[in-house]
């Protein structure tokens, strides 16, 4: 029961990642991604109430803390401040998009069945979906014409990394989790102050105006 | 027969003495005969000898800017085909120096003499200098090959190259061999072209369009000129002694007896006239070619001589036939 | 608090106190006095580790320091002091319109930062915290290339960090499958740790191992600069200033490469060991034939310059991929080397843009008539890149052929091919800047010259000595702990 | 030993010291006089060592043989002897002729031509692969920087480009043939892979045919001193080293076919080095494509004493070898002279190109003097020391061993037909290059205040013009010290005629084949001192100066003379076919037509242009992979995953 409780959960959250390389408007984009984190809080909640473990609880504390609290409230400043809104166009059309996206998907479940052939059924199944997110996000990265939703891309790689731990193995030792989700906050950090740049040198986060660095003869 | 040393030494010390001495005879022959072609009266067979005194007696007039090299040139170039005249066979089958320089030498004395005339000839900065040296060492860079060529197929042939040695084995082999002809023909348009005879270039003429020869000896004058005008009729007799005395090696003194001498001095010279007057002749029958279509004879040239070599290769190897 | 821990204190120390000095001389100097002490402290820890033949451990086997280890950081921690040096005069010379306040007023502690990253990643043991000091010195090294106020340094920083985060977050992928693979063993906790996994790893099941490494391999190769992945690193040389761009290519791509070969090693008793030196090989043919055609089309200094660092890396990697003691051998003396001509490249480099203004080949011209000492620099580090005989790299690039003929011919004919076009490129590329007539460029007087041209000079004078001298001693202990652990 | 390390060690000290020395002129002067000391020591090293100490080379590479070797043998000390000849020469030279450059090119010539005699000198004594390479590439190194530091020009920089390029590559060669001989069990077929490597390396080197193209475009730029020892000597180096290959390393696996590809590569390059001499105006590219020609020579002759070897005539072979060492001698003597005789006009007059020079026989007599010897020993003239090189190479075709194989000997009268012409052209050349720079008037205004030359350039072109002509005359010693060589090679080496240039009159004059150059000389002069007197005591005593004939007009410009293409042309017409002459013909309108005629060589259009125009488009095929969007990256690191993720599951 708790599996299929928790198999839900990664699902629901690979929902999240595929409904945000298809979303249209940056705010639902940006909604999507707390939604994530919040679901990562969650899975690590019930993991760590049904397998009691000092360790587990303390990650469980500091994805709380960082995920769920200080990242949207950080994402939330930055959307008022960069006054996000409009539409955010990806560069190939919608279609082929959830071709794409199909496409990686079922990669990700051919790949983790080839290589998890001595684990039972079950769990391989959430190392599968977590594994699909990740391609789902590095997808996300590409696509996209806003650098925004290229930051986002990234945060939402991280969450699938963590997922993808917390799905097979107790999660890492406390003191890595802590370095990771440091290295993620300082990441964020140097994202938005290069987001402001951007939004002051060019007045929009359009990325076709990165293409000053290519190489004639 | 003469056995003392010192009297065989002053023969063939006599020998290159005369060699040098009939030069100029032969060449006063040769305008004789050519005058006699074109039916006009010809000044008598000494007028070289008479021309060479007239000159040497006159103070020769020179260039300002004319430096050492255009006075030393004449003498060098003399002092050369002096030495060669000692190496060539007269009424012996072979000349004093000859044991010592091989053909190789010979052909390089002739460069050596070429060259010297061609740098004094530009010495002294007019354009008829520098514009006979041009011609003559273009003429001269397409003959001294086949010139070398002719005289290494008769070292093949006789398997020796000093003249003394292929003398020696021609006149007692006497074989005919036909690498012979090819050479022949080429060593004719050789000494053609060398002492610039006719149809590579009128002695005579003092025309720009065509004087080769004339061009390089323009601005000498008095002793200078003599030297080099006894020079070229010194060239043209080595060219014509070497021509008729290993060609047609026949009744050259082989031992030092003063009948064989006496023999070999008058076939020699008989020889020598028989083939002077062909030479007029043929100078009076032809017209001189334009410079640019020269290559051509001398590619001819170039070719006989090749397959003379490549003959003599192909009968060497036949006749002894077992490889070594 | 044993050494390993000693020769951290000094850069943590610094990340707290660099941040609130406001003067920017004084902060240059606090740093190189950082960089000094650290140095000082490696010389000891390399002393201690080559008599004592052990690894050092500390903090629970968290860190590791094996001779390996400890040539890497006296290496990174010499270049590491001297670019701090150079960076004071280099900061002082250069316009501070140019710069962006911010990113200026942290430069020091950014630099630390990268610099204790780099520490990071060569002692780390724990792979999970290997992947921590990669990412703490990407995002440090990514602020310190926005350096400069213009769009292309924005460009270049923003690139770098789009392309280095994804290609990181695929090494966190397959650090986690490898973990994964790990507790498989039941080895919990401790199956972070490298040694463990050396030993364990023959029991991991070989399709997660493989499926491991590829990420891995992949991850951490967009920071060495193999060639698909390499799009980002002649930007970020290009546009940043040229102590961040020393340091990129003098420590980063040999931290990255450091990385892989922990890896490699953990795999060399397994089914798998020849998946490595493979990719290792493959990727180090096509990175070094494509830098060498790509060279000939340069127009930037600095590009030129980053082109030939990936040309440099793939012959690295080639190396490594062979494998035999002569390529180890080949391979690390190319490595020290590059690292240092390279790093004096880009000093001289930043001298003469300064100077001149600009850096666009076509414009420099008739250096060596308007400034003797910086050009004289600049040509010597050329020809040593080059690879002509008094520097290192002309030993390094023999041993290296001969390794790679002896492993089979086909190899040494393209491995020719390669080095072959990329000496033509770059004679071709620097040739007319040194001795040429017509120069329209005006050149400024450089402000602060003490620290300009020393470090450039002293690395120089070790690339020729190592050239003259080649230093046995060094290397070939490295060579058999190396066989050591492979077999 | 020791003489050699202590000399070894002299160069790199002054080296080293002329590094750190200020750029002061009397520093400068000093350190000048130090390298002329240090060459001298070369000389007595090489001509007073009597140590026959045998030829020990060590040939493998790793792991311990890294470090500096060196050993002293026959072959190595003749060649230093060649070396020390030039080197002295030219510092005594370069005393006057570098004060006309500035301070700091001084101090950087002088610095890197001690590092660069250093090189020549261990590469022709290393005792192990590390230190000849080592050496091999100091020596390209700092020969390109001695031309590049006044290379100012686009054309001047294409050539010392072409220069370091072919000669990087040959040394990428010359590395692999090293490791094949070292590394590895040799085979007949890796023999031949080392043969053809080597050849191809040191072909670079010499400026043989196909990969000659450096050769004109470096002389014109480097100054002349330099010049002089990279003619001289660089090219030698190149025939050490196969020398060494084919006759000390690779003896046993020998083949026929080598002496035939060597002879055919030489025998292009004899062709188009003359040729391309002959039509050249600028002084130092003629002597440089001569330099070619005569390199031809010598890899010619090589090629024959490899044929004659693998025909088991060892005495022909001695003496195709003995033409190669001679006439590398000889080559080096007469073309650092003419180098050094062009470098002093350069500084007297300014000029290079041979158009605007003349008449300087007048103003330089020495020079004049001593470049006439050498213009007539690089003719193979008779009484100088480019001919016993020639006479042996026509003695080897016309003695008696020869006619045993049939298809060789045919081969052989095709060649010998050819080198003759070749040598007949070199005449013309020399003459073109005396004629027109030294006899005549002075085509310019400017050369009439042209000083004679200093009597530091005296001495050293009269060092240089005495060695010509004593070899030229009395080449004996070296022919017995080329022997003592030849026999270290193997034991059956013996010379086919035994009083080679010595009088002997013991024999019959039937097989006597020497050829005594003293007596032809004597004999010249003998004849020359008759004629003088019989001329002297009956001619006018006086003499009478006038004007030149000028067909009756009294005015002659200086212009009229003859130009040095004008005195070419006949040639530029007989061998179009093998040159590419592109001419800027004056149209009508043209305010003052310009009549230019270039003459190019007609393998850049074949060969080179096509390879360099296949190289830019696959460069341009790299241009398109860094487009610059970052999808487009991130796409490429998707595929590099995936296609790896594939590979490793499924292979």
């Amino acid at each position: 029961m708790i599996n299929d409780w928790l198999l839900f959960l990664i699902s629901i959250m690979l929902l999240c990642g595929v409904l945000m390389v298809v979303g249209t408007h940056i705010t639902s984009v940006l909604k999507l991604l707390v939604a994530q984190n919040t679901l990562l809080a969650v899975y690590l909640l019930t993991k760590a109430i049904y397998v009691p473990n000092a360790a587990l609880f303390v990650s469980v504390a500091i994805t709380v803390i960082v995920k769920v609290i200080i990242l949207p409230l950080l994402l939330w400043k930055l959307a008022r401040f960069l006054h996000l809104s409009g539409r955010v166009e990806p560069i190939v059309n919608k279609p082929t998009l959830l071709l794409l996206t199909t496409a990686l998907v079922f990669f990700a479940l051919i790949l983790s069945r080839n290589m998890l052939t001595f684990l039972p059924h079950t769990s391989a199944a959430g190392f599968s979906l977590a594994l699909a997110n990740a391609f789902v996000a590095m997808l996300l990265v590409i696509v996209r014409r806003k650098a925004v939703t290229q930051v986002i891309g990234l945060l939402v790689l991280e969450n699938s990394i963590f997922i993808l731990a917390a799905a097979l193995s107790t999660g890492f030792p406390w003191l890595i989790e802590l370095g990771m989700s440091f290295d993620v906050l300082v990441g964020f950090m140097i994202f938005t102050l290069f987001l402001m740049r951007i939004q002051r040198e060019y007045g929009s986060l359009q990325i076709h105006n990165f293409e000053k660095l290519k190489e004639r003869v | 027969m003469i056995s003392d040393n010192t009297i065989s030494i002053l023969l063939f010390v006599l020998q290159g003495l005369l060699v040098i001495a009939i030069a100029p005879l032969l060449s006063g022959w040769l305008k004789i005969v050519t005058c006699r072609c074109q039916n006009r009266s010809a000044a008598s067979l000494f007028q070289p000898y008479f021309a060479f005194c007239k000159l040497l007696i006159k103070t020769p007039v020179m260039a300002e800017n004319a430096s050492w090299l255009f006075r030393f040139a004449p003498y060098f170039y003399a002092a050369c085909l002096a030495v060669l005249a000692f190496v060539v066979p007269f009424f012996l089958y072979y000349g004093v120096l000859s044991p010592l320089f091989d053909v190789i030498v010979v052909a390089g004395i002739f460069a050596l003499a070429r060259i010297s005339m061609a740098l004094a000839a530009m010495d002294v900065g007019t354009a008829f200098g520098s514009l006979g040296a041009r011609r003559e060492l273009f003429i001269a860079c397409l003959v001294e090959p086949v010139l070398l060529l002719v005289l290494l197929n008769l070292g093949l042939i006789t398997k020796g190259l000093t003249l003394e040695h292929i003398g020696f084995v021609l006149i007692h082999k006497g074989i005919l061999y036909p690498g012979l002809a090819f050479s022949l023909s080429a060593f004719v348009l050789v000494l053609l072209a060398e002492n610039g005879r006719f149809p590579f270039d009128n002695p005579a003429t003092h025309l720009e369009l065509t004087m080769i020869h004339e061009a390089m000896i323009l601005e000498y004058s008095g002793r200078y000129l003599a030297l080099i005008e006894w020079g070229n009729s010194l060239k043209l007799t080595l060219f014509l002694l070497l021509f008729v005395n290993l060609f047609f090696p026949c009744g050259l003194a082989v031992q030092l007896s003063w009948g064989a001498l006496l023999t070999g001095l008058i076939t020699t010279l008989v020889k020598l006239f028989v083939l002077l007057t062909l030479l007029a002749i043929a100078e009076s029958l032809q017209a001189k070619v334009r410079l640019f279509r020269i290559p051509e004879y001398l590619g001819l040239a170039l070719f006989l001589a090749l397959m003379g070599i490549l003959l003599t290769q192909l009968m060497v190897t036949q006749v002894t036939g077992v490889p070594i | 608090m044993n050494l390993i821990g000693l020769i951290l204190l000094p850069g943590v120390l610094s990340l707290l106190i660099l941040p609130c000095i406001t003067n920017r001389t004084w902060a240059g100097y606090i740093s190189s006095a950082v960089c000094t002490l650290c140095f000082v402290l490696s010389i000891f820890l390399a002393y201690r580790v080559y008599n004592s033949g052990q690894p050092i451990f500390f903090f629970h086997q968290w860190f590791l320091c094996d001779k390996l280890a400890v040539f890497f950081i006296l290496l990174n921690s010499f270049i590491g002091m001297t670019t701090s040096f150079y960076a004071i005069s280099y900061l002082n010379n250069e316009n501070k319109l140019h710069l962006h306040p911010l990113v200026y007023r942290f430069y020091h502690t950014g630099y630390q930062l990268f610099l204790l990253g780099m520490l990071g990643v060569l002692l780390s043991n724990n792979i999970g915290m290997m992947w921590v000091a990669i990412e703490l010195a990407t995002i440090a090294s990514v602020a310190l290339v926005g350096l400069y106020h213009t769009s292309e340094a924005l460009e270049a920083a923003w690139k770098y960090l789009i392309l280095c985060g994804v290609g990181i977050g695929l090494a966190l992928l397959g650090t986690v499958i490898l973990y994964i693979g790990a507790s498989t063993q039941g080895l919990g906790e401790h199956g972070l740790l490298w040694t463990q996994l050396v030993s364990e790893a023959p029991h991991i099941p070989a399709k997660l191992l493989a499926v491991s490494f590829v990420f891995l391999f992949v991850g951490y190769g967009t920071k060495v600069g193999f060639v698909p992945l390499h799009n980002w690193l002649p930007d970020a040389h290009a546009e940043g200033p040229a102590p961040v761009s020393a340091l990129l290519s003098g420590l980063l791509l040999n931290a990255a490469l450091f990385a892989i070969l922990r890896f490699k090693w953990m795999l060399s008793n397994t089914s798998l060991h020849t998946l490595p030196s493979v990719l290792l090989l493959i990727f180090g043919f096509i990175g070094v034939l494509f830098a060498a055609l790509s060279l000939f089309r340069q127009r930037q200094l600095k590009r030129l310059f980053a082109y030939s660092s990936i040309e440099h890396m793939s012959l690295i990697s080639i190396a490594f991929g062979l494998g035999t003691p002569l390529a180890l051998f080949a391979a690390l003396l190319h490595m020290s080397m590059h690292s240092l001509s390279k790093t004096a490249a880009f000093f001289s480099c930043g001298n003469v843009m300064q100077r001149a203004g600009t850096q666009t080949l076509s414009k420099l011209r008739d250096l060596s008539g308007q400034m003797p000492v910086s050009a004289a620099l600049l040509l010597i580090s050329t020809f040593a890149i080059l690879g002509l005989p008094p520097s290192g790299l002309f030993i390094s690039e023999l041993l290296l052929i001969l390794a790679a003929f002896k492993a089979n011919i086909g190899l040494t004919i393209l491995l020719l091919l390669g080095l072959g076009l990329a000496f033509l490129a770059i004679l071709l590329k620097m040739q007319p800047l040194f001795w040429s007539k017509s120069a329209h460029v005006s050149i400024m007087p450089l402000k602060n010259r003490h620290h300009a041209y020393w470090p450039a000079a002293l690395h120089l004078v070790i690339v020729i000595i190592a050239g003259v001298f080649v230093p046995f001693y060094l290397l070939s202990p490295i060579v058999n702990y190396i066989a050591g652990v492979l077999s | 030993m020791a003489l050699l390390k202590i000399v070894v060690l002299a160069w790199l000290g002054l080296g080293c010291v002329s590094i750190i020395l200020p750029a002061r002129r009397l520093l400068l002067q000093s350190s000048r006089y130090g390298s002329m000391l240090a060459a001298l020591a070369v000389f007595c090293l090489a001509a007073f060592y009597h140590g026959s100490s045998t030829w020990l080379f060590d040939t493998s590479f790793f792991p311990y043989k890294l470090g500096f070797a060196i050993q002293f043998d026959p072959l190595s000390r003749f060649f230093v002897f060649l070396l020390s000849l030039s080197v002295l020469a030219v510092s005594v030279f370069g005393q006057s002729y570098f004060n006309h450059f500035t301070l700091r090119q001084q101090k950087l010539i002088q610095t890197v031509s001690c590092f660069f005699i250093l090189a020549m000198l261990l590469v022709l004594t290393a005792g192990n692969t590390f230190t000849f390479l080592f050496a091999w590439e100091l020596m390209t190194f700092s020969s390109y920087l001695l031309i590049a530091f006044n290379a100012t020009d686009k054309s001047a920089r294409q050539a010392g480009f072409l220069y370091l390029g072919i000669a990087h590559l040959g040394f990428l060669s010359i590395v692999i043939s090293f490791f094949l001989l070292g590394n590895m069990p040799i085979s007949a077929v890796s023999a031949n892979f080392i043969f053809v490597l080597m050849f191809i390396g040191f072909g670079a080197k010499a400026g043989l045919f196909p990969l000659h193209v450096w050769l004109p475009g470096v002389y014109p730029i480097a100054p002349s001193p330099i010049c002089a020892l990279m003619s001289g000597v660089i090219l030698k180096t190149a025939i050490y080293g196969m020398i060494r290959f084919s006759f000390y390393w690779l003896l046993p696996y020998q083949q026929a076919w080598w002496g035939y590809s060597l002879i055919t590569i030489g025998l292009c390059s004899m062709l188009i080095g003359v040729i391309h001499a002959a039509l050249q105006t600028d002084m130092k590219r003629l002597l440089a494509y001569s330099s070619m020609e005569n390199l031809g020579f010598i890899v010619v002759s090589l090629g024959f004493a490899i044929v004659f070897y693998q025909y088991h005539q060892y005495a022909l072979s001695d003496a195709a070898l003995l033409i190669v060492l001679l006439h590398s001698l000889s080559h080096s003597l007469f073309k650092s002279l003419l180098f050094l005789s062009t470098g002093s006009i350069l500084h007297a007059t300014g000029e290079r190109n041979l158009g605007k020079l003349g008449g300087l026989i007048q103003k330089m007599p020495w020079v004049s003097g001593c470049a006439l010897i050498g213009c007539l020993a690089m003719a193979g003239l008779p009484l100088f020391s480019g001919f016993i090189s020639e006479w042996l190479y026509l003695r080897i075709f016309f003695s008696q061993g020869m006619s045993s194989h049939f298809d060789f000997a045919i081969f052989s009268s095709v060649i010998v037909a050819v080198s003759v012409l070749v040598f007949a052209l070199a005449g013309f050349v020399i003459v073109k290059f005396f004629g027109i720079a030294f006899l005549g008037r002075p085509r310019e205004s400017h050369l009439v205040h042209a000083g004679p030359a200093s009597w530091f350039e005296r001495l050293s072109l009269v060092w240089l013009a005495l060695w010509s002509v004593f070899i030229g005359l009395w080449p004996m010693p070296f022919i017995s010290l080329l022997q003592k060589i030849l026999h270290g090679i193997s034991n059956q080496f013996a010379l086919p005629w035994p009083h080679l240039f010595t009088l002997s009159l013991s024999q019959s004059a039937a097989n006597h084949d020497g050829f005594v150059p003293v007596l032809l000389l004597m004999s010249l002069l003998a004849g020359l001192l008759l004629i003088f007197i019989l001329i002297k005591k009956y001619s006018a005593p006086s003499l009478q100066r006038n004007s030149a004939w000028g067909c009756g007009f009294n005015v002659i410009t200086l212009r009229m003379q003859e130009s040095s293409e004008g005195f070419s042309q006949p040639f530029k017409l007989i061998f179009s076919k093998l040159i590419q002459t592109r001419l800027a013909l004056p149209k009508a309108t043209d305010v003052n037509p310009h009549y230019a005629a270039q003459v190019t060589e007609r393998i850049w259009p074949l060969f080179y242009t096509p390879l360099t125009q296949g190289v830019w488009r696959i460069v341009a095929l790299t241009k398109w992979i860094q487009q610059g969007k970052i999808a487009v990256y991130l796409t490429y690191m998707a595929f590099t995953l995936f296609i790896l993720l594939v590979g490793v599951l499924w292979l």
